[in-house]
């Protein structure tokens, strides 16, 4: 884990409220892996005072990207940032997925934002193993694609693709995929991702899911970030013992 | 010119007045990836309690403007497992562990620190008294001048090692607890523990916090931590570990000015995990460039 | 759909919960230049007292991160010139006015009442009882909650207009001064004053602010002063007016959800002073879109 | 008195430390009397907190222009703001300097910073009236020339012009110009004011300074920037009762 200080290497809207953001940042781009996020500090001044947590969208040689939505005063901050700007991030954070064994497809359910881990996933899976994308967004203009393959869309108003969330989606799809051997890998708000976890464990399914939290630190010292645990006895954490758990160990 | 660094809690010997603060660095593993914590004058663990304690639900932290609030509702590991797990790699730190303890009885602190104060590696106890107190209604022990005096008193009598009894900032006036605690046997004191405050949604109009009150913390209470730190100074004799807010240098000097003879450091270690090595080099510039030899010369330094 | 904007501090009818708060608007005229002061629900002037003050040297403002500290001294004309030279344009003013009261002892603040209930302009009194109590020894009589319930006690027998009694934060529970408050007649509360705090230079050691402490505003305090209202809310049945830190209409709904009846705008003044149209402006806004037709159904509406 | 959103004309940087702000700003502009300031919105969050005072530099048309340092973390913003940025002021805020009257020659002292109002008082002069400018600073690289005329150069180290404060400077020059009748507009520093007024005073030389105050609101509802008058009894204040005084009004 380091805290580096990453230049700006370009900075690109890619839908009407979507930026990739693309820093020089090598100790982070070389010891990352998909599915782990980095805390980026978005103002040198004590408001916002917290840094964002951002997951690492994509690799390449030294540089690692980060897609994002203006969402509050934190994330408008960042979308002001500008070639050659510094950023202060700390990462690579968290535990990211796990994308090894024996499964010939890889199905990635996204929505919205959730779309950012996978193009990193993406890059580093074998060669051999299918990919099929399924993403979710509110209507056509915000439907993300970056990075992904073999996508097929789902909206909530039905302006592109499926009429509906990108779980219906998912499970009026299965049956083409479900003869192979396949590993679920979700990304997306909560309440999506609560319903990807129950279809997957009705049925059950190999399932790796990534849940977001209000985090302080990001790396396990401020117990900010609390998840259940599937047993009900105890707390995971988000930034640390997640983002992405397998969808049997926790409650959301 | 070598400067010394190192000051005094009473008995209490630091390399260096600069300590991580309770609940803000964990038991040390975490925070060790991003700074070298030998280098600090010692850690304050989370506060720990007789049984481990899960925590409150989420949401548990929330932003506010240059501050935060946390109701982490004391999660720990529980004094066994602590001793059992976390010890040993807390005995490798080589920096000056600070065991912190919570309880919601007078007795359940003082059998804290009979299990605790064996270990060698604990060099002192800070007692965190802002915790509800279960037996007398649920009010808590900080803003209770008279518990605080007998929490000072049993735990005195239970271990010689260094007992510093860290504050509550909601009340009238801080410097009548820090009267008490120093006549009952006290070391030193800690000042301050967070503010209580909350924060609602206005669109579900649910706190935003589940614990709907948290403490606030971050450079939002640095100037009432500062006049805090101050009446205890000019109206009590007894050491004093400034604590809120503290972003940098200047703030750590500023705290000693006003009557800090250490600091602890918060909220700013999960913005920057490294300040404490960083506000050590800058305390120790501020030092050279000023001539000052020790630097324990600077507490209660002011002017007014 | 029209909304209604109106609110009730207990007899006090206010056309909207929006005022300005006292000793950050001085007497209404400067302020008139920036913004239109009959659009809002009120005004509180600057603390009066029997004579005029000069206030204390300078330097008396330091800003702090989200917050600022204040020394003023509470610099005013005194009752007679107010009544004299600010109250004929305070009446042109087609607002409500509030006038805020400061005094050392408490025959102070029942002299002050009585030379100012007769103008017909002033339709409540505000009591800032955090002002330093000289007689006795110094202590603010806003951390006595005996000293309140006498205040409120008098100022209560000297006139039938509505009286707020503003407290002071810097209690352990605020909600025991609104009960007595309540017992002694008062009408309401304002919460929160200033929170104590001071800040330091570090290279003279002396403190930025002559008088050495000043109060803290601004956002900084705004979780603060939401939990203290909450507080009140929660365990006193008397009407609050929300202060501490608000800075646009989303604040202003957060006090209100957490328990004020009206809420009063302080610091932003300096920063925007307009803000208090443009408040009144996102109320009605919100209560538009989320189909609420008496903006007052919103006080104490939180879901906890 | 306005507030008013303006937009960045050009900010370009006059010296190694020193900027030159020109904001498109019409109705202060057009309202504006040299001596006044504005109080400027440095950020757009809550950190810093309060408005900075700037004095205006000049107007040209409906344009106004700031001179300031990098100072502190507002300045720093400030030295940030790049073309059709807006910037939120207010103002024109104060009594500026009152320069009509029979005197032939205005004298102008100014220390640092201090020269930012005078290109405006010099614009605004009676077209009889001659200019002697005496302007201070640490050293070379920091003099301040700009907008000024007729000048004489002091600095601390001696590295240009007069070795020695702008005012022993003025000391030492004044005969030149006491034949005519002059008058003093000083601005910089409040140690140098004071040096200034009492030099005055002692001559009975008609003069006007410009203090420097803390301040939070910059139009007199605070009561944040008192400055003694001269009488002992009460307080003015900087930003409505001056911040220019006639120095026989103040105790600095
Ligand atoms: C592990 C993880 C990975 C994430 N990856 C991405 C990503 O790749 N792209 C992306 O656009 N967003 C991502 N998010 C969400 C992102 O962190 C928030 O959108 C961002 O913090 C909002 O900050 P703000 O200042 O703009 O919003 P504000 O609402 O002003 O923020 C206020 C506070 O709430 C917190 N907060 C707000 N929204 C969220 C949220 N959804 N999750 C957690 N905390 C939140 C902020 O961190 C801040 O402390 C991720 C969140 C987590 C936990
Ligand atoms: C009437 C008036 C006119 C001014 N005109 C100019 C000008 O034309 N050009 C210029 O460069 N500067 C001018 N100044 C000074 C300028 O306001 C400060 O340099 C600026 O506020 C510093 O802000 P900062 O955030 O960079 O510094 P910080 O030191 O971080 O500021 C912290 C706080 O101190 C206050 N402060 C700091 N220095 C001063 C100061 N010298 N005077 C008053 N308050 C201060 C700030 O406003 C702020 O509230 C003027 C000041 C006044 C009162
Ligand atoms: C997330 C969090 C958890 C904390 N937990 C504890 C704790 O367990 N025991 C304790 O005594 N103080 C605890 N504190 C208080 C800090 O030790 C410190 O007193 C306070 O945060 C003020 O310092 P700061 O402004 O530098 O953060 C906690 C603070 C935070 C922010
Ligand atoms: C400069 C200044 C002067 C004030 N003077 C008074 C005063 O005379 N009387 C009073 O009751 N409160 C006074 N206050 C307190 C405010 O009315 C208000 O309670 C406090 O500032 C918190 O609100 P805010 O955070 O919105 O500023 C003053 C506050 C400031 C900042
Ligand atoms: S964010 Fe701090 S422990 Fe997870
Ligand atoms: S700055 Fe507010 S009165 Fe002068």
């Amino acid at each position: 884990m380091y805290i580096e200080k990453a230049k700006v290497e370009s900075i690109e809207k890619i839908n009407e409220q979507t930026f990739l953001l693309k820093l020089f940042s090598p100790s982070i781009a070389s010891s990352a892996k998909p599915g782990q996020f980095c805390n980026v500090k978005v103002s040198e001044r004590t408001d916002p005072l917290l840094r964002r947590p951002f997951s690492i969208c994509n690799v390449e040689g030294e540089s690692i990207y980060f897609l994002f939505d203006i969402h509050g005063e934190g994330t408008k901050l960042l979308s002001h940032k500008k070639f050659e700007d510094e950023i202060e991030i700390l990462g690579p954070l968290g535990k990211g997925f796990v994308y090894d064994g024996s499964y010939e497809t890889a199905v990635i359910v996204a929505g919205g934002l959730g779309t950012a881990p996978f193009p990193f996933l993406i890059n580093r899976l074998s060669k051999d193993k299918k990919v099929a994308a399924f993403v979710g967004a509110r209507s056509k203009n915000l439907v993300l694609q970056h990075g992904l393959k073999n996508i097929s869309v789902a909206t909530d108003d039905g302006s592109v693709g499926f009429h509906g969330t990108v779980v219906d989606l998912l499970k009026k799809e299965i049956s083409s995929i479900a003869k192979n051997k396949f590993r679920i890998f979700g990304c997306g708000p909560n309440p999506m991702m609560k319903a990807l976890q129950k279809y997957a464990m009705e049925n059950n399914f190999d399932c790796q899911i990534s849940v977001e939290a209000a985090m302080a630190c990001g790396f396990g010292i401020c117990q900010g970030c609390p998840i259940e645990a599937s047993d009900g006895e105890s707390y995971l954490l988000v930034c640390k013992d997640g983002p992405v758990f397998d969808a049997k160990k926790v409650k959301i | 010119m070598s400067i010394d660094l190192s000051v005094n809690i009473g008995a209490l010997k630091l390399k260096n007045p600069v300590l991580l603060a309770s609940g803000t660095v964990g038991y040390g593993n975490e925070i060790a990836q991003f700074t070298d914590l030998s280098k600090l004058g010692g850690i304050v663990t989370k506060s720990l309690s007789l049984k481990p304690r899960k925590g409150n639900p989420p949401q548990r932290i929330v932003e506010t403007p240059s501050g935060m609030l946390n109701a982490i509702g004391l999660a720990n590991v529980g004094v066994e497992v602590f001793i059992k797990e976390k010890i040993p790699f807390l005995k490798e730190l080589n920096t000056t562990l600070i065991c912190n303890i919570a309880a919601s009885t007078i007795e359940e602190y003082v059998e804290c620190v009979n299990i605790l104060k064996g270990e060698e590696t604990i060099k002192a106890f800070e007692i965190n008294v802002s915790c509800p107190n279960v037996k007398e209604g649920g009010l808590e022990f900080g803003n209770d001048i008279n518990a605080v005096g007998r929490i000072t008193e049993k735990v005195r009598a239970a271990t010689n090692k260094p007992i510093i009894i860290k504050l509550s900032p909601n009340v009238s006036r801080i410097s009548d607890f820090a009267k008490t605690v120093k006549q009952n046997g006290g070391d030193a004191v800690s000042a301050i523990n967070t503010l209580v405050g909350t924060s609602f949604d206005i669109n579900t109009r649910r706190p935003k916090i589940k614990n709907v009150t948290g403490g606030l913390s971050g450079p939002a209470i640095k100037p009432i931590a500062l006049a805090k730190v101050l009446e205890i100074k000019r109206n009590v004799d007894i050491p004093i570990i400034g604590i809120g807010g503290i972003m940098n240098w200047k703030d750590a000097v500023e705290f000693m000015i006003v009557g800090a003879s250490a600091i602890q450091l918060g909220t700013v270690n999960f913005i920057n995990p490294n300040a404490g090595v960083e506000i050590l080099q800058g305390l120790e510039e501020y030092c050279r460039k000023n001539s000052i030899e020790k630097l324990s010369s600077l507490t209660g330094s002011y002017q007014i």
